[in-house]
């Protein structure tokens, strides 16, 4: 099963930069693709966990997907440009006030746009002490942090308070947003999803979640990764920006003037967290509510940095934790029936292990297979605190047994200083 | 065609940032073809057909040779087919061999240089800056670079250039500027000097008289390596053999010579030396120890002194104070520390000793290791290395960067030490250095010592005809070699130098 | 020499002030924009400091962020970003007080225990990050972050009431069996107001901590090697420092300093460790407060004081009708300006140590070949 | 916030209170808390003053906020919520003279500190009742904010109510967070939502959220969901609350808590009969400490259903059902 597959297109079409031993050609990823759904399939037949491809599913992990991966796409950007950018947090929680604080008076739209230009102020402000001072970028990313939540709860309190529907800590509701369902198909998939077949059913629920309820913030948010992979990797402008997180000096002797692309990219990095905190409060929720962002934006960082700064591997690694999130917010046999899949996956990576030769790995993986069934069998009910865990260690298991190599731009986090290169 | 010559840090660099538009002047005018211009921005000269090759690469390496290229320049041709095959064009015009699609860290230095030129003339420059380009080029390269710049010369682009090699200037230049600390000494022509007198309006004083050879080499062997093997482990050569089968031995008060062009499994010998990069197999053996399992930290504290190739990143720590870079990569020993504990005031004293024993022109040990001058830096580091009586020396590149006078200083420092029974094993791509201080040299090619000289009587072109892969075995003299014109001289070569 | 360093030293102290100015002058500003006047609200946020009982919560509080930040910074002097503090620390206290409330020993034995457990579970959490990254390369970054909101999780599991948790008849709060008393850590005893109020005896051990951490930095050999590895990588490498090994040891430190964090709180207040009630997110303010002393221990000392204070006052201001938010502003805004003025600070030293050092050079080359030529 | 007038010093400043998390505005049981502290502050003319929390503070921060309003001259002080416990035991013996109240928890002792409880494992119990009655698929839902007791008296009792009307009825139950995530559990609508989802979405048609901010989502989603679904809301009656307007309709019934009536109760105590609670001051159905919400057509025209509930409602006010507090 991979919803990764789905929203990580563009990660086929790039270049052989990366890991060039491994590329699949699309009809190869295809294949695997499909043995993936296929063994998902058998695990959920297994368990009888339904659930965990329903069309529900889907479209919940998507929705779930959406404000990390707009973090974690606001994060690409800027440090592709070679900021650090530790605050998104701080901008995805201004982009959920001024969202709501222009949503609830002018309409959800206007929303949108304020919602965005409060995330871009915050990348201004960490692209003013990062590239105009020169300071460390994680300080500066702490920073906008603690003086977007101060400056949105103080803002709160004046604005909200004592408005009709708002309180101190929450804003008045806002008009929702369009949002379609593709009539017939939808409904055409959902009844196939309902079958619980073999393999149907579940491809079912995968392109019925993809097609039901969605949101226009949702469509905005999946085009902006290969929009964002095209803009980075296919234009000039995006090559200047790149030029800048990689080798700063080398730009600025070809008249590439780097402060401007960094302050467009932390900008723009501020802009799309900011997007993400409007999904939130205008998608997901119909208000403001302080707290709202919930670690949200340091989530968006991991996605990034799992997807080793790369579109794809961003989205794919917000899909994951969108995924895991939804089966366990949605039901308690979900991660439950994950169990199985763990063990039939580790199981499956013990004979690959095996096959290479690794007989130490192998033996791991087979113990912890063995140890994941055994859990399976022996209860009827993870305990909630397991289930809550879940996204967080299932992203710490991927990391952790796929094999990373990870390139960040080289001049990631390195104070650039026009005119000091050597 | 124009030098300009003058010590380290006597401002060459500066000047050619100022007229590239990097620094603005205090004061004082540019003119371009007859008129004044003032440039804010590198992108302001490049407008006027000014392009650069700076003295270190320019270069990003996660971007592609065609990325690279185009960068800031993309409104000429686009960042597509159009732009590859303008860079197509330009390579096959001047016989750069260039690959457009290859990402720039797999490329060696030659084929970076080339690049660098490539980028100059693909944004049309009519003057061309070239700023030491030929530090990191073995002879041959160098020739086929200054055919290319001839070339340019003919269709009527203006060359300035930089060297340090001062033949290379007499050879090339029509009109040699030197500079000293900042001012203009004095504008020559090359028929009417020599290196030496160049010398000398450079420094402003008389050089060092040159150096009497003198033996001794014992035969107690202080370093026996044995069948190393390395794999790379990573990138577009993955098993690649970087080091394929390396055996030598130094003895007690010899220095080996170690001739390549960067990039054929050097940088891997020292790092496999000093005990940074795990060998696949191969052993080392130090004096008595059979050093292969030990850790650097044991290596280094256990006699092995090391002076790296790139001080800025394996030398110096550059923002602390010089009495720190002077415990770096000694911390362990004496006089720097105690048991587990520093010991600051001593390490301090000693660093005293150091300045003046190597002549470090700096105000004080306080002062971070990034206001020294890089070869004052580079005493200091050869001071430091030498303090801690090693039995083997890895001097990579000592000199490189480094001007005359500081150049003999350190020279000498490799010879006293060899005299009290110290091994070296030097790695320089300063041919002249090389023949100049070793007692046996290698050939590296393709990470094999594949030919050995004695520098003696081998000449730097024989050098570097092996070391492009064209000879092998042992390089006996030829007198037809001698020809300063530059043609491979051994004409049944395989031309390995275009080829990657 | 000498002189540079005097300049140096009064730099170095009139940056931060300024710094604290100008940032209280932006946080004016903001307070204006509510219609109130900003000099009442400072007047009563120092006003309220004068108190002795509130100086107390003041030290008890710095001696928390205190630990909490050079926890952080032992990280940050290698280049490690130690986000899982914060998941570290409450784990930690967790499963220490759990322990201490099992065992019944005798007092110093007792406190003893509980700090070895505290440390090693701090320091086994942040292991996991670290054999993550030495043995897997997975950025610490991300690893802490996960292990934040999955040690969350094993809190709760493990304080269910068949597990470590007790639920206190009546009570809807879940805590681990209380400590003994002899597993309290005295206290420095304040009379105010004839009521006493007990500074955390705590503070001695972060005190010590901080005077550790200094001379661990700058006179051990392992300190010259942690800070060689944060400023080049390369060049600790070739220096013989085993990198791997330095990150597993540094992580192993910063997670095991964070274990303590809790236990100020634990040992010296609570006496046991409360599901609902523990505090939470003071490993975030570590770094902040880390980041705030540059990494040092003097610096971080007055920089949990400063975070300390303004923690401690905001709430007179809620108390006089003031957004106590203003503090919050001012703690980021603070930072932000004590990091830039030392940013322009540092440059302007540094240029002009090289133009120094350039004329003296200028001097001293100037007379010698005048020599050479006598 | 701070609220009202600061009057000058001496005696009497008036009524204290220190909120939990979230503070005045959560819709919850803080705005309960301060409706009940102003209606006594207008009723008794006295004033009044409340300090609100930050998330992840530590005991003596709750004590330092005790210990201002006491020391300030505020009587009676208040602590909303269970994390005071400790802090407000601490400064009663300080402030021996000052009357404290504790809402939530009841295991402080003193001779100058009530303990306002609640039964909320009854409400919770009626609102089951009420869901099994109205569920047509025969699969209802809970939904608890953060997992500690508090909240596991509301399942608890909601689960008994279900299975005690109907044992065919399944209880999907769902925890958003642990603590100290306490805005994540009652403060994101988007947890919340998409809890609701995947329980309608398991077929349940009847779903109780326990959650504070965190349940507005649910109800959302419920009535967004184009189903014949219900809500069930919490701590007051959401069918009123204006956030929720557009919603109402699906929201069928509330567990409702009077923190209101409590808190007022407390204050009149002290000021006005100046014969202050202590000890556990129980509320429970048979004063209306707690109670369901009657304001939905949906359930007042279903006289059966009705009557169901009421005579639950008789059974545990006469102790014929005893309802369980933990799950
Ligand atoms: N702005 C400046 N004003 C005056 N002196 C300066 C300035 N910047 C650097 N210097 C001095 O110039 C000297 C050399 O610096 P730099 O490392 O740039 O020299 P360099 O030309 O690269 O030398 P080398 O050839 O030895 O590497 C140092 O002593 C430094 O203190
Ligand atoms: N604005 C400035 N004021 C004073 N000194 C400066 C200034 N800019 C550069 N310098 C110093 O002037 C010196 C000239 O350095 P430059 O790099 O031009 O030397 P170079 O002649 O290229 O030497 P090398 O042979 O080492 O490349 C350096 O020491 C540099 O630090
Ligand atoms: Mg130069
Ligand atoms: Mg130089």
């Amino acid at each position: 099963m991979s919803v990764p597959s789905t929203t990580s297109k563009p990660a086929a079409s790039q270049p052989k930069k990366t890991a060039p031993s491994r590329r699949l050609s699309p009809s190869m990823m295809m294949v695997v693709a499909a043995a993936g759904l296929a063994l998902y399939s058998i695990v959920r037949i297994a368990t009888g966990a339904n659930d965990i491809s329903s069309v529900g599913q889907i479209a919940a992990a998507l929705s779930l997907a959406v404000p990390i991966g707009l973090a974690g796409l606001g994060g690409l950007w800027s440090e592709r440009a070679g900021v650090v950018n530790i605050g998104l947090e701080g901008m995805m929680i201004l982009g959920t006030w001024f969202g709501a604080w222009a949503g609830y008076q002018w309409g959800p739209w206007t929303g949108v746009v304020m919602g965005v230009l409060g995330g871009a102020l915050g990348g201004l402000l960490h692209a003013i002490v990062t590239v105009t001072f020169g300071v460390n970028h994680i300080v500066s990313g702490v920073a906008v942090n603690i003086l977007a939540a101060g400056a949105t709860q103080y803002a709160s309190a004046i604005a909200f308070d004592g408005v009709k529907g708002g309180t101190p800590v929450q804003s008045p509701n806002i008009d929702p947003l369009p949002s379609w369902t593709v009539p017939g198909l939808a409904h055409w998939l959902a009844d196939i999803n309902d079958r619980h077949w073999f393999f149907v059913s579940d491809l079912a629920g995968v392109l019925g979640g993809l097609v039901t309820d969605i949101s226009v913030l949702t469509i905005v948010a999946v085009l902006l990764v290969p929009l964002t992979y095209w803009v980075l990797w296919r234009t000039p402008f995006g090559l200047r920006l790149r030029s800048c997180g990689e080798a700063p000096i080398a730009a600025e002797t070809l008249g590439v003037n780097v402060y401007k692309y960094k302050y467009i990219a932390v900008i723009i990095s501020g802009g799309l967290a900011g997007l993400g905190g409007v999904f939130l409060s205008e998608v997901a929720g119909n208000f403001y509510r302080e707290g709202q962002t919930g670690g949200r934006g340091y989530i968006g960082l991991a996605a990034m940095i799992f997807g080793n700064w790369r579109p794809g591997g961003l989205a794919a690694g917000a899909g994951l934790f969108g995924f895991t999130d939804s089966l366990r917010l949605r039901s308690n046999d979900n991660i439950h029936s994950m169990l199985l899949l763990l063990a039939v996956v580790l199981a499956l990576a013990a004979g690959w292990q095996l096959y290479r030769k690794r007989f130490i790995h192998s033996g791991t993986a087979l113990v912890v297979a063995g140890l994941s069934a055994l859990w399976y069998y022996s209860v009827d009910d993870v305990p909630s605190e397991f289930i809550s865990a879940a996204p967080y260690l299932t992203t710490l298991l991927v990391l952790a047994l796929s094999s990373q190599r990870l390139r960040m731009p080289k001049a990631d986090g390195i104070p650039y200083r026009r005119g000091e290169g050597k | 065609m124009h030098a300009i010559v003058g010590e380290n840090g006597a401002g060459k660099s500066t000047l050619m940032k100022i007229l590239y538009g990097m620094q603005k002047p205090d004061e004082g005018t540019i003119v371009v073809d007859g008129e004044k211009v003032s440039f804010h921005t590198p992108g302001d000269a490049i407008a006027r057909g000014i392009g650069m090759v700076h003295q270190h690469f320019m270069l990003a390496d996660n971007l592609t040779v065609l990325e690279n290229t185009v960068l800031g320049s993309e409104k000429l041709y686009g960042i597509g087919d159009a732009a590859r095959k303008k860079i197509k064009e330009i390579s096959d015009a001047y016989g750069l061999g260039i690959r457009p699609d290859v990402l720039v860290e797999d490329l060696g230095v030659a084929d970076r240089q080339r690049v660098e030129i490539l980028k100059v003339l693909f944004r049309g420059a009519r003057t061309l800056i070239l700023d030491e380009p030929t530090a990191v080029l073995v002879p041959q390269e160098v020739d086929a670079l200054f055919a290319n710049l001839r070339e340019l010369k003919s269709e009527g682009l203006t060359v300035i250039f930089i060297s340090h090699k001062l033949d290379e200037v007499l050879s090339v230049a029509d009109e040699i500027t030197v500079i000293r600390r900042g001012t203009t000494v004095t504008s020559v022509k090359p028929a009417d000097v020599n290196a030496r007198r160049l010398a000398e309006l450079m420094v402003g004083s008389e050089l060092p008289s040159p150096q009497t050879r003198e033996s001794t080499v014992t035969d107690v062997p202080m370093l026996t390596v044995t069948g190393l093997n390395l794999a790379a482990f990573s990138g577009e050569e993955e098993g690649r053999k970087v080091l394929d089968d390396i055996s030598f031995t130094i003895h007690k008060g010899e220095i080996l010579g170690i001739a390549g062009v960067e990039g054929n499994g050097q940088t891997e010998l020292i790092e496999a030396l000093i005990g940074t990069r795990e060998l696949d197999s191969g052993t080392v053996v130090l004096g008595d120890d059979d050093i292969t399992a030990w850790a650097t930290r044991r290596r280094r504290e256990g006699g092995v002194g090391y002076i790296p190739e790139d001080r800025h990143r394996h030398g110096l720590l550059l923002e602390a104070p010089l009495w720190e870079n002077r415990i770096l990569g000694h911390v362990g020993e004496r006089p720097n520390s105690k048991g587990p504990w520093l010991d600051p005031k001593a390490a301090r004293a000693d660093t005293e000793r150091i300045v003046k024993e190597y002549d470090v022109r700096t105000p004080g040990i306080e002062v971070t290791a990034a206001s020294l001058s890089g070869g004052n830096q580079q005493k200091l580091i050869v001071g430091r290395e030498m303090s801690h009586e090693p039995r083997l020396l890895i001097a990579a590149h000592p000199t490189r960067g480094v001007d005359v006078g500081a150049q003999a200083q350190i020279w000498d420092q490799i010879r006293e030490a060899r005299h009290e029974g110290l091994a070296v094993l030097l790695i320089s791509a300063d041919l002249d250095e090389l023949i100049g201080l070793s007692d046996t040299i290698r050939v590296m090619y393709r990470g094999r010592l594949v030919a050995d000289a004695d520098p003696a009587t081998v000449t730097s072109e024989e050098l570097g005809s092996a070391m492009t892969g064209a000879a092998r075995g042992h390089l006996e003299h030829t007198e037809s070699a001698d020809d300063a014109s530059g043609e491979e001289p051994d004409a049944s070569g395989e031309g390995a130098e275009e080829e990657r | 020499m000498k002189k540079f360093d005097k300049d140096r030293v009064i730099l170095g102290i009139a940056a931060p002030v300024l710094a604290v100015v100008f940032a209280m002058v932006l946080s004016s500003l903001i307070v204006l924009i509510s219609g109130k006047n900003p000099f009442d609200a400072f007047r009563l946020m120092f006003e309220y400091a004068q108190g002795a009982d509130v100086q107390v919560l003041i030290l008890n509080r710095a001696t928390v962020y205190y630990i909490a930040a050079i926890a952080v910074a032992i990280g940050f002097r290698m280049n490690l970003f130690n986000i899982g503090v914060d998941g570290q620390y409450r784990l930690a206290a967790m499963l220490a007080a759990a322990a201490g409330g099992a065992m019944h020993l005798p007092g110093p034995l007792h406190i003893l225990m509980i700090i070895i457990t505290a440390i090693a579970v701090g320091g086994a959490w942040a292991g996991v990050a670290a054999l993550l990254k030495v043995r897997r390369g997975v950025s610490e970054v991300v690893s802490t972050i996960m292990l934040n909101a999955i040690a969350t999780s094993l809190i709760a599991y493990l304080m269910h009431t068949d597990i470590l948790g007790r639920q206190p008849p009546g009570s809807n709060n879940v805590t681990t069996t209380p400590l003994d008393d002899t597993a309290w850590f005295p206290g420095i005893g304040v009379d105010v107001d004839g009521q006493r109020m007990e500074v955390y005896g705590f503070i001695f051990v972060a005190a010590a901590l901080g005077v550790g951490f200094h001379y661990m930095l700058s006179r051990t050999k392992f300190g010259f090697d942690l800070r060689a590895a944060g400023a080049s990588d390369s060049a600790a490498v070739a220096s013989g420092v085993n990198t791997k090994r330095m990150v597993l040891i540094s992580m192993l430190l910063s997670g095991g300093l964070a274990g303590l964090i809790g236990l100020p709180q634990l040992l010296g207040e609570t006496h046991s460790y409360g599901l609902v009630d523990f505090p939470a997110g003071i490993g975030f303010t570590g770094i902040a407060i880390a980041l705030l002393g540059r990494n040092s221990p003097v610096g971080i000392a007055f920089g949990a004081l400063l975070w300390a204070f303004l923690d401690r006052s905001a709430p007179n201001l809620d108390f006089n009708g003031y957004e106590k938010e203003i503090a919050t502003i001012m703690q980021g805004l603070i930072v932000i300006s004590v990091v830039v003025a030392y940013e322009l600070v540092r440059r302007y030293g540094l240029r002009r140590q090289q133009q120094q050092v350039g004329e003296q050079l200028a001097q001293a080359a100037r007379k010698n070949p005048e020599e050479v030529a006598a | 916030g701070g609220s009202s007038s600061s009057s000058k010093s001496s005696g009497d400043k008036g009524v204290g209170l220190a909120f939990d998390v979230g503070g005045r505005g959560d819709n919850s049981f803080n705005d309960a808390s301060y409706a009940g502290m102003q209606k006594a502050m207008d009723e008794f003319h006295i004033k009044g003053k409340s300090l609100t929390p930050r998330e992840g503070e530590s005991e003596d921060d709750k004590v330092q906020r005790l210990v201002q309003l006491a020391k300030e001259g505020y009587n009676p002080v208040v602590g909303v919520g269970v994390v005071y416990s400790g802090a407000v035991k601490k400064v009663s013996q300080q402030f021996p003279k000052t009357s404290f109240a504790v809402i939530d928890a009841a295991d402080n002792k003193g001779p100058n500190i009530a303990n306002l409880v609640f039964t909320e494992e009854q409400s919770s119990y009626l609102v089951g009742v009420a869901a099994a009655l109205q569920t047509k698929t025969n699969t209802v839902g809970f939904i608890g904010g953060v997992k500690f007791p508090l909240i596991q008296k509301f399942e608890a009792g909601f689960v008994q109510g279900v299975h005690d009307t109907n044992p065919k009825v399944k209880v999907l139950v769902k925890y958003l967070a642990s603590p100290p995530n306490f805005s994540k559990g009652f403060g994101d609508p988007t947890e919340g939502a998409n809890a609701a989802k995947g329980q309608l979405d398991s077929k349940a048609d009847v779903i109780y959220s326990a959650a504070g901010a965190s349940g507005d989502g649910a109800i959302k989603v419920i009535s967004q969901s184009g189903k014949t679904a219900w809500a069930i809301g919490v701590d007051k009656d959401q069918y009123k609350q204006p956030s929720l307007a557009p919603y109402k309709k699906i929201i069928l019934t509330s567990a409702m808590k009077d923190a209101e009536g409590a808190v007022y109760n407390f204050v009149k105590s002290v000021v006005k009969d100046k014969k202050p609670q202590v000890g556990v001051v129980p509320h429970s159905l048979s004063d209306g400490g707690v109670d369901y919400a009657k304001s939905n057509p949906t359930l007042t025209d279903n006289k059966a259903a009705v009557d169901k509930i009421e005579a639950a409602k008789k059974k545990i006010i006469n102790g014929e059902i005893k309802v369980r507090t933990t799950p």
